[in-house]
């Protein structure tokens, strides 16, 4: 099955993405291909079983919502690392004002 | 038909590879990003070829939109944007990184091959009756395994609370150049979401919808709107009403799973003839905390107790 | 019918993906978010179509989601990405000095 | 309804829902959070009670059975870590609300923190340890970002490890669920058959837990996010979060993967352990920093645990196990106390520099008390608790005649004087007065000194123990 394979390539990509990029955001983006690649196989599997299996889809929902999270506080704790200087300026004008 | 549907996966799954390899691999991380926001629409294509049309409406609400949208706002927040030279370092690491990822493709796959997947489908279709729901995958998330749910909407608060944990916002929300279109697509659309998402909370009972994908396309409604420049109401000190939405599916489901105990049943057992009406209640106080969580992502910092008259583009 | 449809999807798919070529190319930010608005548009007809062929009518859900949701991205690139790189463009041009200070 | 039901949907229930108090009534914070460690202290005794008077207890959530559903199950090694937590995070509390500090959020991440640790302790279901061990990641990242400054780049790297930990965990699990059609470990167990899936299964799981608990070689991200968090974060991170990844490598290689043992898989670990112990001896050995040196000492304590693993089939195997658990829960208690103390001392003194720090008596005569009783639990004098689980390790290994990990086991500890030495060398030193501004209130040392003296005591609590770890009460049996 074509999606199986699919699921093996993108966690490779994902896995290399992770070690080898440079820039933070692209090692986010990569976490996120690699969550992908293992939700496509939870959900080909779900596919191969008789009857349609409804418990995998339910995983992957779960896990959506939950790599969801995780990349949203990654991206806003990398938003606070790149300006760290900025951010306490900020700071600093709000409490004076 | 048989070669149609073929030659539609393999053209899929090497748009696929290519759009992640494009998100994860080449220079220009604002390159990166749109290609990762096609990646997730394409994923979509592929849950309903996989006959997952529920995980097809989460990944169109979530990958097309909020994710989008968390990802490029992310961008224009940080500072340098430019990304000088080759996006990794070395060229080298693929001496070790094709037999390496070729060795893992191999083992990943055969296993992945060799499973036999019993699957629980069966047992599934068994209890559905006693679920109160008709959609088997409502069914799982709100009844079977709704500890995972539980526990899931906990972690949509958890971030919220993290990134408010963090911080103030650090730059103001409203766009630095100001649209007069921006307004009024948000006031126009806003219903329309609204509509949208009520609609699918009401299908969540017997066809694929439900609280997750309500809560987003609510939740995107919601970035709309602040886009668009009306928030007021949206603060974060304790006095707002905000706090209490964002935790307002949490507490409604663990109020269940525990209250359900004072009736003498076991922790989350759904006294039998509620189990729907509790589904039901519980999707809509989920549907909603999971727009304000969605929201409190994209703000990315605790929002000021009162927002300045000016910063909403008035 | 639904072989003239099956036909039609797949065009569409193949729609897309030559027009990721618009994303790899560019050469502005602006036309590889318009092509990524295309790639919706054909997402949702693809749906369309599809939900026809399968005879599946969840599927006219996730085309509706996806055509609503297409326009946050855009929204919010407009609104933050695009007008971030303007503002950034207009503060190079008035000189370096505003920079060193910071 | 039962008694376990009752209490182990209270140890699951209170903590979340004092978190959801916590963050929407900041001002109830302090209070609610006593509420809650109270009952939750509390319940981990009532739990460890049952399990002592009726054996392995067994729940399912919602009224689903297994398969279908999720399952709860205790057993004495988990009571054991839901004591653990209980005692560590009431502790940590407590120290943090005697430093009364503006910072409100604190309170619901740390009731997250400690409510997904008593899922994680309780939970038999693969995919719900998932989302537990994702609730327990996010909250101790945002717990280590607070100290701000240095710790973000330490909270992004422990992000990231634990992401890709969980994902590679995942992947095992969504293997495992395809081969076998269950979630459930025991069910799994009862299925398990040694073919190339399951293997790969268990790999991925165990690469993703070992990254999560920051075993050596993958222990990258552990130092600087727990030496650099506040007191009370690292001493929660250190004790009882590694201690949870331990635990569920040890709850899997028992249980559905031990049909894998025997394969020099129990080699490797307790290789990997040695190369631990020795690798964080000798950084430990060359910090500057207080909390450094004690951050290091965890990477190779971990070590201990793990040399469970290559013991666990032969004739030692009960002394063996019944050493490595109580390694772990005396190594928690005093490495909590330890960083507690440390805390303490460099809130006085305004750093925490070993170079620089005053001696006994810095900052007040508890934290260092907390600190000499917490490094004896540490290095395994007699009667700690700390002596009795090395002592029980080294006579199950002697008994197996292995004396390569009777070797590292003795080694390990020559590598924990050496670093405590260092710590020790502090006290001979003449006091000195921190600037006046950092003066925490005296009451900010106890918590910690009530843990050192709970390590030590631990000793005196042997027949108890060895009673809650005897193999009747262990789910499935030891191997």
């Amino acid at each position: 099955m074509i999606y199986l394979l699919l699921a093996g390539v993108l966690f490779v990509i994902g896995l290399h993405g992770l070690f080898v990029a440079r820039h933070l955001l692209r090692k986010i983006l990569s976490l996120n291909v690699l969550s992908a690649a293992v939700f496509l196989l939870l959900v080909a599997l779900a596919r191969e079983a008789d009857p349609l299996d409804a418990v995998p889809h339910a995983i992957v929902l779960t896990g959506i919502v939950v790599s969801v999270s995780a990349t949203a506080v990654a991206l806003v704790l990398l938003v606070r690392l790149s300006r760290p200087r900025e951010d306490q300026r900020k700071l600093m004008d709000e409490e004076g004002g | 038909m048989g070669w149609l549907v073929l030659v539609f996966d393999g053209l899929l799954a090497a748009a696929l590879i290519w759009l992640a390899w494009q998100a994860t691999h080449t220079p220009g991380l604002f390159r990166s990003v749109i290609s990762f926001i096609i990646f997730g629409l394409l994923m979509a294509l592929a849950w309903v070829r996989l006959d997952a049309p529920d995980i097809a409406l989460a990944e169109a609400a979530i990958g097309a939109g909020a994710t989008g949208a968390l990802l490029l706002s992310a961008l224009g927040r940080l500072v340098a944007t430019h990304e000088e030279g080759a996006p990794w370092q070395e060229r080298r690491d693929l001496y070790f990184w094709i037999p390496a990822g070729g060795a893992l493709l191999g083992l990943l796959t055969l296993a992945a091959w060799m499973l036999p997947s019993p699957g629980l489908g069966e047992q599934v279709q068994d209890a559905l009756p006693e679920s109160g729901v008709q959609n088997p995958v409502t069914a799982v998330l709100l009844n079977f395994r709704a500890l995972d749910t539980l526990l899931e909407i906990g972690v949509l608060l958890l971030a919220a609370i993290a990134i408010w944990s963090l911080g103030r916002m650090p730059l103001p929300s409203a766009p630095a150049v100001r649209s007069p279109a921006l307004p009024a697509l948000g006031r126009l659309l806003f219903p329309m979401f609204v509509l949208v998402s009520a609609y699918l909370l009401w299908r969540g009972s017997h066809a694929p919808g439900g609280a997750f994908p309500a809560g987003a396309v609510m939740g995107a409604g919601g970035i709309l709107t602040i886009l668009a420049g009306a928030q007021p109401w949206l603060t974060g000190s304790v006095h707002g009403p905000w706090r209490m939405l964002l935790s307002l599916g949490f507490a409604a489901m663990l109020a269940l799973a525990l209250g359900v105990m004072a009736l003498g049943q076991p922790f989350f057992a759904y006294p039998p003839g509620l189990a729907g009406l509790i589904v039901l209640a519980l999707e809509l106080a989920a549907g909603l905390s999971i727009a304000m969580s969605l929201v409190a992502l994209y703000l990315a910092g605790q929002p000021p107790d009162h927002w300045e008259g000016e910063a909403r583009g008035e | 019918m639904t072989e003239v449809f099956a036909v039609l999807v797949l065009l569409l798919l193949l729609n897309i993906v030559v027009g990721l070529a618009r994303v790899l190319r560019g050469p502005s930010a602006a036309d590889r978010m318009l092509a990524s608005e295309m790639f919706s548009t054909s997402a949702v007809a693809i749906l369309l179509l599809l939900a026809f062929i399968l005879d599946s009518p969840p599927l006219l859900d996730v085309a509706l989601v996806l055509a609503l949701l297409a326009a946050l991205a855009v929204v919010t690139f407009v609104g933050r990405a695009w007008s971030d790189l303007q503002s950034r463009q207009s503060e190079s041009a008035r000189g370096m000095e505003s920079r060193e200070s910071d | 309804m039962s008694q376990a039901n009752t209490l182990m949907a209270v140890l699951v229930g209170v903590p979340l829902v004092g978190a959801i108090i916590a963050f929407v009534y900041p001002r109830l914070a302090v209070s609610i959070t006593a509420v809650c460690a109270g009952v939750m202290v509390a319940a981990a005794a009532g739990l460890t009670r049952l399990v002592l008077s009726s054996g392995v207890l067994r729940q399912d959530v919602g009224g689903w059975a297994a398969p279908l559903g999720i399952g709860w199950q205790v057993d004495g090694l988990s009571a054991g870590l839901l004591l653990l937590t209980a005692a560590v995070g009431a502790a940590g509390a407590a120290h943090r609300a005697f430093e009364a500090l503006e910072q409100p959020f604190f309170w619901p991440l740390w009731l997250f923190l400690w409510g997904a640790l008593n899922v994680l302790f309780l939970s038999a279901d693969l995919f719900n340890l998932y989302v537990a061990l994702e609730v327990l990641s996010l909250a101790a990242v945002a717990l280590i970002a607070m100290a701000g400054g240095g710790a973000l780049p330490a909270a992004w790297r422990y992000l990231l490890a634990s992401m890709l930990g969980s994902t590679v965990y995942l992947l095992g699990v969504a293997l495992l669920y395809g081969r076998y059609g269950a979630l459930d470990i025991a069910l799994i167990a009862d299925a398990l058959e040694t073919d190339l899936p399951s293997a790969l299964a268990a790999a991925l799981i165990t690469l993703g837990l070992l990254l999560k608990a920051a075993v050596f070689p993958l222990h990258f991200w552990l130092p600087s996010a727990h030496g650099r968090a506040p007191a009370a974060v690292s001493a929660a991170l250190s004790a009882v979060v590694v201690a949870a990844a331990w635990y569920l490598l040890v709850r899997l290689w028992f249980a559905p993967f031990g049909a894998f043992q025997g394969n020099g898989v129990g080699v490797l670990f307790g290789l990997l352990g040695a190369a631990a112990m020795v690798w964080g001896g000798l950084l430990a050995l060359v910090q500057h920093r207080l909390k450094m040196l004690i951050a290091y000492s965890t990477v190779s304590q971990f070590g201990f645990g793990l040399l469970l693993l290559p013991l666990a089939g032969g004739v030692g195997a009960e002394l063996a196990w019944r050493g490595a658990v109580v390694i772990v829960l005396s190594h928690g208690l005093a490495k909590a106390s330890l960083f507690l103390a440390v805390g303490g001392i460099a809130r006085s003194q305004g750093h925490d520099r070993l170079d620089a720090v005053g001696g006994f008596g810095s900052g007040g005569v508890l934290p260092w008390l907390a600190l000499v009783l917490a490094a004896a639990s540490l290095l395994g004098v007699p009667p700690t608790g700390g002596f009795a689980g090395k002592w029980w390790l080294l006579q199950g290994a002697l008994a197996e005649g292995a004396w390569l990990w009777v070797l590292a086991i003795l080694l390990g500890t020559l590598f924990t004087a050496a670093y405590l030495s260092r710590l020790l060398a502090v006290l001979l030193r003449p006091a000195q007065r921190g600037p006046q501004t950092g003066r925490p209130s005296p009451l900010t040392a106890l918590p910690g000194f009530v843990l050192a003296l709970m390590a030590c005591g631990l000793g005196l609590a042997l027949p108890a123990l060895e009673r809650l770890l005897s193999s009747a009460l262990v789910a499935g049996g030891l191997p």
